[in-house]
Order: structure tokens, then C-alpha cells, then sequence
């Protein structure tokens, strides 16, 4: 491109003011990863800008706030002021996903509450580790429910409000059932040769009873 | 539907354009009540004074048309046609005083609720796509590692983990995807096997379901998969030149002979 | 633990100064991409901080700037201006474009809930797909709400915080035109006609208006 229409352009759309370059710069530099250098702000500016000028202003601005304007090589960044670095402790705790095995017993208790351990065993068809229990009373996810009266006296699991708060839930009632996982499609398998409907109810009907025994008090 | 030829002769070129046009879009409806809205806008009035008798002839003219041109209407668009002649008829005689459902008016006023509810919808949802949106209009912060001092590890799942977990478990039993229940299926190569042997005997038009094994008559799952592996046993046995099948119409009988050499 | 301890300590160490506390609310905001509550604003600041007036103090700072404090539900979140989004092209992700059946099922949901499956269906006149649904549960746009107490007591679904984060709601009680909507009675739920009488009462209950919940304060 020739110098020519560059400048006709110039003279027909001024840069726009410095307070709004100001903005610009403040808006780039807070929602682009890496720092920026003045040259790729140009780029992106409107035609005329002066982001070395803009930035004068912007470091001015934040001075003295929880936010500044630091220098990085030849680029800029937004951080946060170094002495308020102990507030940032809580950013840098490390969430991992549940195992699987502790997302099914956890899933088996909120749909199934109040389960003994046996009880879980027999719907996962494997054992239940101490150690996934350990993890779910630690989240403080589920809690120790009342005993049951069968033989032995079995201890119950029970989810708690923290875990309900978690997920969003006002209580585990509103878990949908299989035939709404099934309608919301996060079911895909289907039904096997053999498997006749109303197998299938059956399944959904008991998945309300366990939980209606303990709300109900 | 008497009256459909006096309807037409009535309609004006560009309406008659207009319902052209639609039959021609007649997949790109949402249902019959989309339909039902879009020919109303033909009427270009408030859909409040919307003449929901003339929106019932427009309708069921559109699906006349749509069956002269033969083209696949769904179930949903014939229910509504329907329903739409009982209104029409209600509107249009006087009511009798001893049927004690809604009235014609209150139907028709029903509909009209209904058009009106799913246009707001409608409007509604064009506005809310027009907000600003995040990530496209305005941004949250570019980077979050300013800070990396305490490490703690805490585990986290989502409600759909959970779900979805629940489900696998409930349904593990059905999921099964490589071990199919043998017992209950016979396969083409079962039926093939036995058919060789018997196709000697079937010198007479003989009905497929005589040639089913024995003990999978009456289960009705077991019929049906020796039933097809039976067909396409016989089939194959066509293909091979062994074979001559027929069948007179649709859901008739299907009968094998064995092809004359 | 007992009361006393706490109490010392809230003499020996006074909350630190409103302006400090702004900072505090600004690095913490500024760090955090996910909106933050009060709640959990607090519990990283000092003790005795009030993170509520600090939030007005800090919000009138960044009024006109090119990063906003803005309320998403009862959390709050800095995002860059909106009219400066042209800036921001390279930021932009490119979103899978929703379907039409989507769209308004989204709206529906937003404006009705908490709103069941049946209901939606009413409102559209055709069925609600599965994979309809389970995008915008994957978009964590909508979730299940509390089950309707009619028979059946079908799941519903509501909006999401992250549904309002993207669309710069501070509640759904700002959704564009809500108002008109229900004072032309578009948001009720009437029954459809011709059912008998015995069940037009029971529907009569459940008749409430979307969006009443919102409505309680």
C-alpha cells in the first residue's frame, strides 16, 4: 500500500482522544494472556493512536492500586500489586477430577441415600475402597447417616448440604431419574434384546424409593 | 374440505406466491404451530386481531396442497390440520347446548394465545442473542497465574460427571456393546445351515414361517430373530438360484419355493 | 471453638482501611476469570473486611473505564467494556453456533423458569431433542431445577450463573422485555383446552407464572 491513501485516511478520521486510548490499552492489556508490546496495541488500535503515550497515563492510573501496570521485556502486562500477593493463596489450589470410582459411589449415595457400604457394593459390583470414602468424607461431600436396623447394624452414607451447594442441587430429590438422563440424552445406550420395558420402569421406580425412605421424616 | 376450491379462487397472485413458497420451504417448519405463525404474518395484522378462522383455511389448504404435490407431511402437521377443521366447524355452526366442552371462541382464543406466546419467544430470544455477549463482545481477564505459592489439591466432579456416572452404573447391564445374548439370536449362518437341508422338501409355495427352527415360535424375541435370519437366509438362497420368493403385497405372507432347475 | 478467642482477636487486628480493602476486592477480582460472591471474598480477606462496600467503592472507580465491575447473580467479575470488543478479535473464541431450536429453548428456559420439558414442548409445538438439551447443559447455560409438585413431579430446568456471565445479566430478572412479557400474560401457563374438569384443577395450581420464584422478594 502506497503512503497516499494512509494519509487521506489520517486527515479524515483522527485518532480518537487519549482518554480513549487509555481505555483501549486498559481493555487489551486485561484480557490478552501474554504481555503486549506497543507495537501489536498499535496494530490493534484505530489508525493514529499512541500507545506508548496511553500507557504513560494507564501506569499513572494504577499506581498505588491492587492492579498495576508492570514492564515485561518490551511488553506490558496487567498483574496483581505484589503485597497483596498472600490473598492470591486460594487461586493456586489445584482441582483434579474425581475417579471414577468415587464419582459412582458418590453418584450411588446421593441416588440411593440412606446406602450401607454393602449396598453400594452390590449396585457397582465391585468393592468400595476405603480410600474413595475417605476422599468423599473428606470433601465433606457425604457423612455418616443413621445405622440401620438389620443385622450387624450397618452405618449409612448420606450426602450434606455442602455437597448439594456443589452442585447446585436445593436437595438430592431433584436428581433426574433414568428416564430423564435417558430424555436429556445423556444416556445413549439402549435398551438390549431381552430387556422388555417395563424391566426398565422398574428400575426408575426403585431409584425413587431409596431416596423417599429418608426424606419423608 | 368443500370449500377449499372457493378458498384458493379467492386467494390473490401474491398469496398464492406466498403459499407456493412455503410449500416449497415445507421442511424448514418447526412444527405445525411455526407454520401456523408464518401464515399468519401473511395476514399482516396484529397476531391479537389475527382471524384465527381464516389462519384455520389458510392451514388447511397448505396441507391439501402439500398432499397434491405428495410430499411427506409429518404426523404432527396432520393432527393439527385435523384439530383445525373440528375449530373451523365450531366457529362456523351454532353451538349446541349440550356439548359442555370449550367452545369455539375459547379454542380459537387458545390458539391465538399460543401463536402470540411462541412469537414473544421468538422475539425474545433474538434479543437476548443480541446482548453482548462474553467472549465475543466482552471479556473476562486473559491470564489467571499471577500468584503460584500454596499448592493445595482439592477434587472437584460437575453434576453431569455425576449423572452420567449414575447412568453407567444403572444401565451397565444393558451396555454391552461386543456380547450379544446368543441364546436368544439365531444367526443368518444357523439359518442358512438349515435351510440347505430343507429347501429339497419345499417343491410347493410354502410360507416362511413354516421353515422357522423349532422352539422359537412363541418367544417373541427369539420369532424375531429367527424370523429374520430366516428371511435373509432365503435371500441368499434366491441369489444362489436355489430359491424363487414372493410375497403379493405389503405385510402379505412371504413364501419360498424351490427354483425349478 | 469458642466465641472469646475470636473476639480478641477482632481488637487486636482492626479490618485495614476501606481503601485497602478495595485494593484487596480489585486483585482478587482482577485475578479471577470466574465470578466471585462476597462470601468467598471475605473469607480471603482479613477479618472484619467488608467486601460489600468495598465492591461500591471499587465499582464507581472503574465506571466509563475500559474494564468494568460487573454483578453476575449474587458474585462479581471485572470484563473489559463492550464497545471496545472490536478490539479484541483475537481474544474472540469462536462459539459453536447454536441451532434455531436451541435458541429458543434457551429463551423459553430463561423465561419461564424454573420450566419443565412438557412445558417447553406446549410453548414450541413440537418436541424438545435430546441433543438440544444436553448442549446447553454442556454449555452449562441450563441445569435441573427442582422437581414440579404436580404428578409425575417432573424435573425442570432453570438458568445458570454462567448463562448470565454470558450474556451480562446481573439476574434473570433483567432479561430484556421481561416485564412486557408478563404484563401481557405471555409468561403464563395456561392450560391447553379441552381437558376434563377434575384435571384442569390440578393444573390450575401449577398455572403459576414463570419466573414467579424471582418474583418472592
Amino acid at each position: 500500500m502506497s503512503d497516499i491513501p494512509e494519509e487521506k485516511e489520517e486527515s479524515l478520521f483522527d485518532a480518537p482522544p487519549m482518554a480513549e486510548q487509555e481505555r483501549m490499552v486498559e481493555a487489551i492489556l486485561f484480557a490478552t494472556a501474554e504481555p503486549v508490546t506497543t507495537a501489536e496495541l498499535e496494530a490493534r488500535m484505530p489508525h493514529g493512536c499512541d500507545a506508548a503515550e496511553a500507557l504513560v497515563y494507564l501506569r499513572k492510573r494504577y499506581e498505588g492500586r491492587g492492579v498495576h501496570v508492570v514492564r515485561v521485556g518490551d511488553a506490558w502486562a496487567m498483574r496483581t500489586a505484589s503485597d497483596l500477593g498472600f490473598l492470591m493463596q486460594k487461586e493456586t489450589v489445584e482441582t483434579r477430577k474425581l475417579s471414577r470410582a468415587a464419582i459412582e459411589t458418590l453418584a450411588i449415595i446421593a441416588y440411593h441415600q440412606p446406602v450401607t457400604r454393602a449396598e453400594i457394593e452390590e449396585i457397582r459390583g465391585v468393592s468400595v475402597s476405603r480410600g474413595t470414602v475417605d476422599q468423599l468424607l473428606e470433601l465433606e461431600w457425604i457423612r455418616f447417616g443413621r445405622r440401620k436396623m438389620t443385622p450387624g447394624r450397618p452405618v449409612t452414607f448420606v450426602v450434606t448440604p455442602t455437597f448439594l451447594d456443589h452442585f447446585g442441587l436445593e436437595n438430592a430429590r431433584d436428581l433426574p431419574g433414568l428416564k430423564e438422563l435417558r430424555s436429556a440424552g445423556l444416556l445413549e445406550n439402549r435398551p438390549p434384546l431381552g430387556v422388555t420395558v417395563s424391566d426398565q420402569d422398574d428400575e426408575d421406580d426403585q431409584a425413587v424409593e431409596g431416596q423417599s425412605e429418608l426424606f419423608e421424616d | 374440505m368443500s370449500d377449499n376450491e372457493f378458498q384458493e379462487d379467492k386467494l390473490s397472485v401474491n398469496e398464492r406466491l406466498a403459499a407456493e413458497a412455503l410449500i416449497v420451504d415445507v421442511e424448514g417448519f418447526e412444527g405445525p404451530l411455526d407454520l401456523l405463525l408464518t401464515l399468519g404474518r401473511t395476514q399482516k395484522l396484529d397476531l391479537r386481531q389475527i382471524s384465527i378462522l381464516q389462519l384455520a383455511r389458510q392451514y388447511l389448504v397448505f396441507v391439501e396442497k402439500a398432499k397434491q404435490l405428495r410430499l411427506e407431511l409429518a404426523a404432527d402437521y396432520l393432527v393439527m390440520a385435523a384439530w383445525l377443521a373440528f375449530l373451523k366447524s365450531r366457529l362456523l355452526l351454532p353451538p349446541d347446548p349440550k356439548d359442555e366442552g370449550p367452545s369455539g371462541e375459547e379454542l380459537a382464543a387458545h390458539l391465538a394465545f399460543q401463536l402470540e406466546r411462541l412469537q414473544a419467544m421468538r422475539e425474545s430470544a433474538a434479543r437476548l442473542m443480541a446482548r453482548d455477549q462474553l467472549g465475543r463482545d466482552f471479556f473476562a481477564r486473559g491470564i489467571t497465574t499471577d500468584v503460584s505459592r500454596v499448592r493445595k489439591v482439592t477434587y472437584t466432579a460437575t453434576l453431569l460427571d455425576l449423572m452420567q456416572a449414575y447412568a453407567r452404573i444403572r444401565t451397565k447391564d444393558e451396555f454391552r456393546p461386543f456380547v450379544m445374548d446368543r441364546d436368544r439370536v439365531f444367526t443368518m449362518e444357523q439359518a442358512l445351515e438349515r435351510m440347505r437341508g430343507l429347501i429339497g422338501f419345499a417343491g410347493d409355495w410354502a410360507d416362511i414361517v413354516s421353515f422357522l427352527p423349532e422352539g422359537w415360535e412363541s418367544d417373541p424375541v427369539k420369532r424375531r430373530s429367527a424370523t429374520a435370519a430366516t428371511f435373509a437366509a432365503s435371500l441368499e438362497l434366491v441369489k444362489e438360484g436355489k430359491l424363487v420368493i414372493r410375497q403379493s403385497e405389503t405385510f402379505a405372507p412371504i413364501q419360498i419355493r424351490k427354483k425349478d432347475q
